[in-house]
């Protein structure tokens, strides 16, 4: 045994040195490779997402997503204006901790990265962003939907997906464009960490314009492991309509539990909600689930360049594509067409390309052109109301988008 | 006044699979002194063998339980062998920052294994609950509170009536001492530690038809257990059960009252409380 | 001071045949002896100066990773204050983290109090709140795992009360706005960070070695080796150990304010989660608790080798903390006494051996 | 000679069981009074309720003209009373003199100082050679010299000794009864449990007995091995063993 400790402590000083030793070498050679020239065949794009912990499940899907644009990107010839330039997607984890997200943005900056994509939960995006901000590299957000985050004043950062106002004035107004005299009362529920605050709050600032008297507004820790007090408040409570933002795992739980008990709700809506959006949540709950509603970010279902990518994803991933991973792969897009423009991989260039930003074909629901505002949101960026339809998620609110009428429950 | 029996029974319900969980850490504890914060990734383990014996199996975490104990005994038997048995003489530290180590191991080579998918096990008939007028009793927790029961009332006579018991109980009271009456300290321990993980996989088994199956599930368990353990009074088998009973009906009551956000303020306060009044826990014996 | 214990000292070095084992010996600094020999003075001021010298010779990404280590060091010695000298563990030093950066943080944003205050106050809120904590737990003689369990458990609290309310900014956390003035405590570039964070760690561990030569210092130390031998001295170890916490807290809510002023934004997990007080002890169990320079050797390795699992293993996802993970396990059972530990048994070893083939 | 000690009717009870029962003592400066009783007759609780360690249940101490029944450890030692422990309790990571040191600063201030008074308290036990030894490495014998060191260190009136000569080599009992001889001569007062009769006989004024609690008999030494109830209950066997 002692011994063996022996081994062990050599082995282990010797590979300490020598990674530490690597590490400073390393760092030495990447130093100045931040803004690598436009002659460069490769062009970096940094990825930072929470890829173990609480969300790992929703940040692979993001990945995966970035994955299979940059393939068909660089399977149709890369970026033209810059020869042909293939593009290279660069992963971080940020361990669902803010100072290692901040770690792993320094060190995709350091590794080259033109711009950096990130991070799904707000609290980290915000200190990863401020991190590109004092590098002066660009950062698009994948997925978070704070609303603070853009008021900072930030000239490097960018977000395409609608915040958590954007979300919490459509619901407000697709809610009181869709739904009918009976539905007097609503119950409030979300988990307590940033996602569901933000939205929670305006919500029920802006109930009452709805005509829908909130009868309460209950609150509770995404990590909980049971619901069942909480069901049961919103039992002797008897809503019309029951209001849901939370992640998946949360959200099941409360599904399973009014399930259980036989309660049904006239309206079940979710804001932004990761359960109600997800295929598996159709899959796990079957006919029980049928009509619920969520207002969310969503691919255009209309558009056949969606189709396309669905199927793809699901022959590559065999997993049906998540309402996050859209963010992912459109984010790249965006990005793609910036360097176009750019003709150029410099972080400053990039930047510069991404606030003329003005692209018509892509495969979100929004009516109009992704473009930025100059904070850096997207001007046109909207919610869709979504209802599961013969175990099928589908666009039923604005009519634009809609695939098929809103159904109610008797 | 149907809030409060629906509260009440919810509270009791979950409060039998948190006294199962906190059981382990109350055992490893009274036998090791080893604060075992690897506790919450163990119980994820359960879940996974459980999974894993859904899938290939397909048989349903009831039929299963046999086998989750025996693979959760081996690995517990194995963990205190390889890692902890050689750390026992040193500071209690670093058993704590190891366990925390195995902790993060477990976890994630548990995502590079199974990936980060939400997993679910679903049990023939256990989706809809029991009523009993306009109360409702959740079935699969109903049934796991049985084998709660029946579990504690294994590891009470194994620790009260068998040889085996004595030789552990001797070396949670004096190890030298044990080590003087012939008992093989280390393989005690080892057993322990795995009687702690069966603990801890099968309250994970039992959680699979009520919750989701993903890297870090058993985590939430782990902080509660620790509070629970040290409420019962560490090493104590009755104590870490009427705890788990007692933390299930507050948190439960006080999410109808205050909102489940503040709930684990409730807990925690409960928790510093007890260290503050009885540091030997509920049903400890006096210090 | 004590010329005769220089001598001494010198004498028994020079007895010191082993050229190796005398090496050893120079270097490491145990946790009795307080005085610096030669070739450790060397060895710091080599490394203190590398340091002074990184802004110009590394990236930022490099220079991140150095303060990173800087301010992980801090934490630790804060932590090593209360928990190595005076030996009682806390397993929530996240508190005093906390409330160091949600103090000045919140004056700075709803109030338009200067951060430089704020860091003042931030003390003042943590000294506090570690006084109420110190006297619950002190005055009922909590020890040992169930002090630890009382500290996680208080951090948890103020967890949740941060979390849920409003007028701490509850779950939306803190954003401070980006300036580059240091009249409001952000120093423009990384290289003012990382002076500052340098200035700290120095100032910290400085202090740590000279008080360990003091009244003060010493009867910590005996509190953590044996308080009931401390009593019987004379030693009011309840006075010393709400010292060492209090000093502690006040300490560590400096880092909180740096943490804040650096990352530009908090909330409540990233101020009083549980990774948080475990960052502050994994680098003194990693390095050697209780002794003067283990928490930084410990914060030098372990930063490192999580980036370098991050950056290596990045397209396996998982496997990086695996690996971490099972770097951390191995570390733990081959050095059980940290890198200070090990090298000084080594040293004891080889002198043996010197010995006995003598 | 006046009363330095004076303790009234000490009880100390444990969950019902009667540890200590009401035992009186009086103790006169520059006396060594031995304290003697079969094992569990209540010695070490005894002094643990006159430091104040654990309060006693009733009666009240004096100690130089205070009444410290209310008072800490901590507190009495600052008024002159130190102990030693029945099982060694050192600061077993610190050098020899640094552990001296913790007990030199209870009177003085700088570390220059106390240093100088802990050099000064090694070299009277006899431990000069031993100075900057780490004490987990020093044999009992060492350690038990180092704490009697320690304790002197913290210039006390009164010195409680617990069984410092257990576990002793016949050479080192020797040196030891010489120690406390010295020790008293340096003005202390002592206060010793102790088993081993020869020494205690050379070294004590008074000899103490408890027996259950309770204290059965006081006298000069001679006077105590005659007494009957202290035969019967305990001396009668242990003194013709060391005889």
């Amino acid at each position: 045994m002692k011994r063996l400790n022996k081994v062990l402590a050599t082995v282990l000083a010797s590979t300490m040195m020598a990674t530490m030793v690597a590490g400073c070498a390393a760092g030495s050679g990447s130093g100045a490779a931040g803004g690598s020239g436009s002659d460069s065949k490769v062009i970096k794009i940094g990825s930072v997402h929470p890829l173990t912990g609480n969300y790992a499940y929703e940040a692979q899907s993001i990945i995966n997503s970035q994955k299979l644009a940059i393939e068909e990107i660089n399977a149709a010839g890369g970026i033209t204006s810059m020869g042909g330039a293939k593009l290279e997607l660069v992963v971080g984890d940020s361990q669902a901790s803010a100072d290692t997200g901040a770690s792993e943005t320094e060190r995709l900056i350091a590794e080259g990265c033109s711009i950096l994509t990130g991070t799904f939960q707000s609290g980290v995006t915000l200190t990863c962003m401020q991190k590109a901000e004092q590098n002066e590299v660009p950062f698009l957000v994948t997925v978070s939907n704070n609303v603070a985050m853009f008021e900072n004043g930030f000239e490097w950062c960018f977000r395409i997906q609608p915040n958590a106002d954007v979300f919490a004035q459509d619901f407000i107004e697709y809610i009181s464009a869709v739904k009918t005299d009976d539905i007097k009362t609503a119950v409030l529920i979300h988990e307590d960490s940033l996602t569901g605050t933000d939205s929670g709050d305006i919500i029920s600032e802006n109930m009452a314009s709805t005509g829908i008297e909130l009868l309460d507004r209950i609150t509770y820790s995404a990590s909980t492991s049971t619901l069942s007090t909480e069901v049961t408040k919103l039992a002797d409570l008897k809503p019309d309509l029951l209001i849901t933002i939370g992640y998946f795992a949360d959200t099941s739980l409360l599904v399973k539990e009014l399930n259980e008990r036989g309660i049904k709700i006239k309206m079940v809506c979710g804001v932004a909600n990761g359960g109600i959006s997800d295929s598996k949540f159709i899959s796990d709950f079957g006919d029980s689930v049928e009509n619920f509603l969520d207002l969310n970010y969503r691919f255009n279902p209309n558009s056949d360049k969606t189709k396309a990518l669905l199927e793809s994803y699901k022959a590559k991933y065999s997993d049906d594509m998540s309402v996050h991973a859209v963010w992912g792969y459109e984010s790249i897009y965006v990005i793609a067409d910036a360097l176009e423009r750019a003709g150029s991989s410099k972080p400053e260039d990039v930047r510069n390309a991404m606030k003329s930003t003005n692209i018509t074909e892509h495969v979100l629901a929004q009516s109009g052109a992704i473009t930025f505002d100059t904070k850096g949101e997207n001007i046109n960026a909207a919610g869709v109301l979504v209802q599961i339809q013969n175990g099928k998620h589908v666009v039923v609110y604005p009519t634009e988008f809609a695939e098929s009428e809103l159904r109610y429950n008797k | 006044m149907n809030a409060f029996f629906q509260a009440s029974i919810d509270g009791v319900l979950m409060g039998g699979v948190y006294a199962l969980a906190a059981l382990g850490i109350s055992l490893i504890f009274g036998v090791m002194k080893i604060t075992n914060f690897a506790h919450g990734a163990l119980i994820t383990v359960g879940m996974y063998v459980t999974f894993e014996l859904y899938v290939l199996l397909g048989i349903t975490p009831y039929v299963a339980l046999p086998l989750v104990m025996v693979t959760m005994f081996v690995i517990g038997y194995l963990v205190q062998k390889v890692f902890l048995n050689p750390l026992m003489g040193v500071a209690g530290h670093n058993q704590l920052l190891l366990t925390q180590g195995l902790a993060i191991v477990i976890e994630n080579a548990i995502l590079v294994m199974f990936s980060a998918n939400y997993q679910s096990v679903s049990v023939p008939g256990f989706e809809t609950a029991i009523r009993l007028g306009s109360i409702t009793i959740n079935k699969p927790k109903l049934v796991a509170f049985l084998f709660v029961a029946i579990i504690a009332a294994g590891i009470y006579v194994l620790l009260e009536k068998t040889d085996l018991g004595r030789a552990i109980r001797a070396t949670s009271v004096q190890p030298e001492g044990a080590t003087l009456m012939g008992i093989v300290v280390p393989r005690i321990n080892q057993i322990a530690f795995g009687l702690g993980i069966v603990c801890a996989g099968v309250a994970g088994a039992l959680l699979t038809p009520t919750q989701y199956i993903y890297p870090t599930s058993g985590n939430t368990y782990s902080l509660k257990c620790f509070v629970i353990a040290v409420f019962g009074g560490l090493g104590n088998i009755w104590g870490a059960i009427l705890a788990g009973l007692i933390i299930g009906v507050v948190e439960s009551f006080s999410a109808l009252w205050l909102g489940g956000s503040w709930s684990e303020l409730i807990v925690y306060m409960i928790f510093i409380l007890t260290l503050i009044i009885k540091p030997t826990g509920l049903l400890g014996k006096k210090g | 001071m004590s010329t005769a214990r220089i001598q001494e000292a010198n004498g028994h070095a020079a007895e010191e045949t082993n050229f190796l084992g005398s090496f050893l010996k120079k270097v490491t600094i145990s946790t009795s002896n307080g005085k610096l020999t030669l070739p450790q003075i060397i060895i710091i001021g080599v490394i203190s100066v590398f340091i002074l010298l990184t802004p110009q010779m590394l990236s930022n990404y490099r220079l991140n990773l150095v303060i990173s280590i800087l301010t992980t060091a801090y934490f630790a010695q804060c932590w090593n204050l209360m928990s190595g000298y005076t030996g009682q563990f806390s397993f929530g030093h996240a508190a005093f983290y906390g409330i160091g950066a949600y103090t000045s943080s919140i004056l700075f944003v709803d109030f338009g109090i200067n951060p430089w205050i704020g860091l003042i106050c931030g003390m003042m809120v943590s000294g506090i709140v570690a006084a109420l904590i110190g006297y619950l737990s002190f005055h009922y003689n909590l020890k040992g795992d169930y002090f630890a369990l009382a500290t996680m458990a208080f951090c948890e609290i103020f967890r949740v009360i941060f979390k849920n309310t409003k007028a701490l900014h509850a779950a939306s956390g803190v954003s401070i706005p980006f300036s580059k003035k240091f009249a409001l405590m952000q120093f423009g570039s990384k290289a003012g960070f990382l002076y500052v964070a340098f200035i700290m760690l120095t100032m910290i561990t400085f202090g740590l070695y000279k008080i360990r030569r003091t009244k003060m210092g010493l009867y910590f130390v005996a509190v953590r080796e044996n308080e009931d031998a401390a009593r019987a001295l004379g030693i009011n170890a309840f006075k010393y150990k709400m010292i060492a916490l209090i000093a502690s807290a006040m300490l560590s809510a400096v880092g909180g304010t740096f943490y804040a002023q650096y990352y530009l934004y908090i909330d409540p997990t990233i101020c009083f989660g549980n990774t948080v007080s475990i960052s502050a002890i994994t680098p003194c169990i990693i390095g050697g608790v209780g002794t003067v320079f283990g928490p930084i050797i410990g914060a030098a390795i372990i930063k490192p080798i999580s980036e370098i699992t991050n950056s290596a293993l990045s397209n396996f996802v998982g496997m990086n903390m695996v690996v971490y993970g099972l770097i951390l396990v191995i570390v733990i059972m081959v050095m059980p006494k940290g890198v200070i530990g090990l090298v000084q048994e080594l040293r004891v070893k080889m002198g043996k051996k010197k010995k006995t083939e003598g | 000679m006046a009363t330095l000690l004076k303790a009234v009717n000490i009880t100390k009870r444990f969950a019902g069981l009667t540890a200590v029962d009401s035992v009186n003592l009086e103790i006169k400066e520059g006396e060594i009074v031995g304290l003697i009783g079969p094992n569990g007759a209540g010695k070490t609780t005894f002094f643990n309720s006159i430091t104040g360690f654990y309060p006693a249940t009733f009666g009240s101490v004096e100690f130089d003209g205070h009444n410290i029944t209310k008072k800490t450890t901590f507190q009495n030692c600052k008024a002159g009373m130190a102990r030693t422990f029945q099982i060694v309790q050192p600061f077993g990571q610190l050098t020899s003199l640094e552990n001296v040191m913790v007990g030199a600063f209870n009177r003085v201030e700088s570390y220059a100082e106390a240093e100088k008074v802990a050099r000064e308290m090694i070299k009277f036990v006899g431990l000069e050679e031993k100075m900057n030894a780490i004490v987990a490495d020093l044999t009992i014998g060492d350690q038990r010299k180092l704490e009697m060191a320690r304790a002197l260190a913290t210039k006390p009136k009164l010195l409680l000794l617990d069984e410092v000569m257990a576990g002793l080599t016949p050479t080192e009992i020797e040196e030891c009864v010489e120690l406390v001889l010295k020790i008293r001569k340096s003005g202390v007062t002592i206060l010793m449990i102790e088993h081993i009769m020869a020494a205690l006989m050379k070294l004590s004024d008074r000899v103490i007995v408890l027996d259950h609690g309770k204290l059965i008999a006081e006298g000069k030494p001679q006077e105590i091995t005659q007494n009957e109830r202290v035969i019967e209950s305990y001396l009668g066997r242990a003194y013709k063993k060391e005889a």
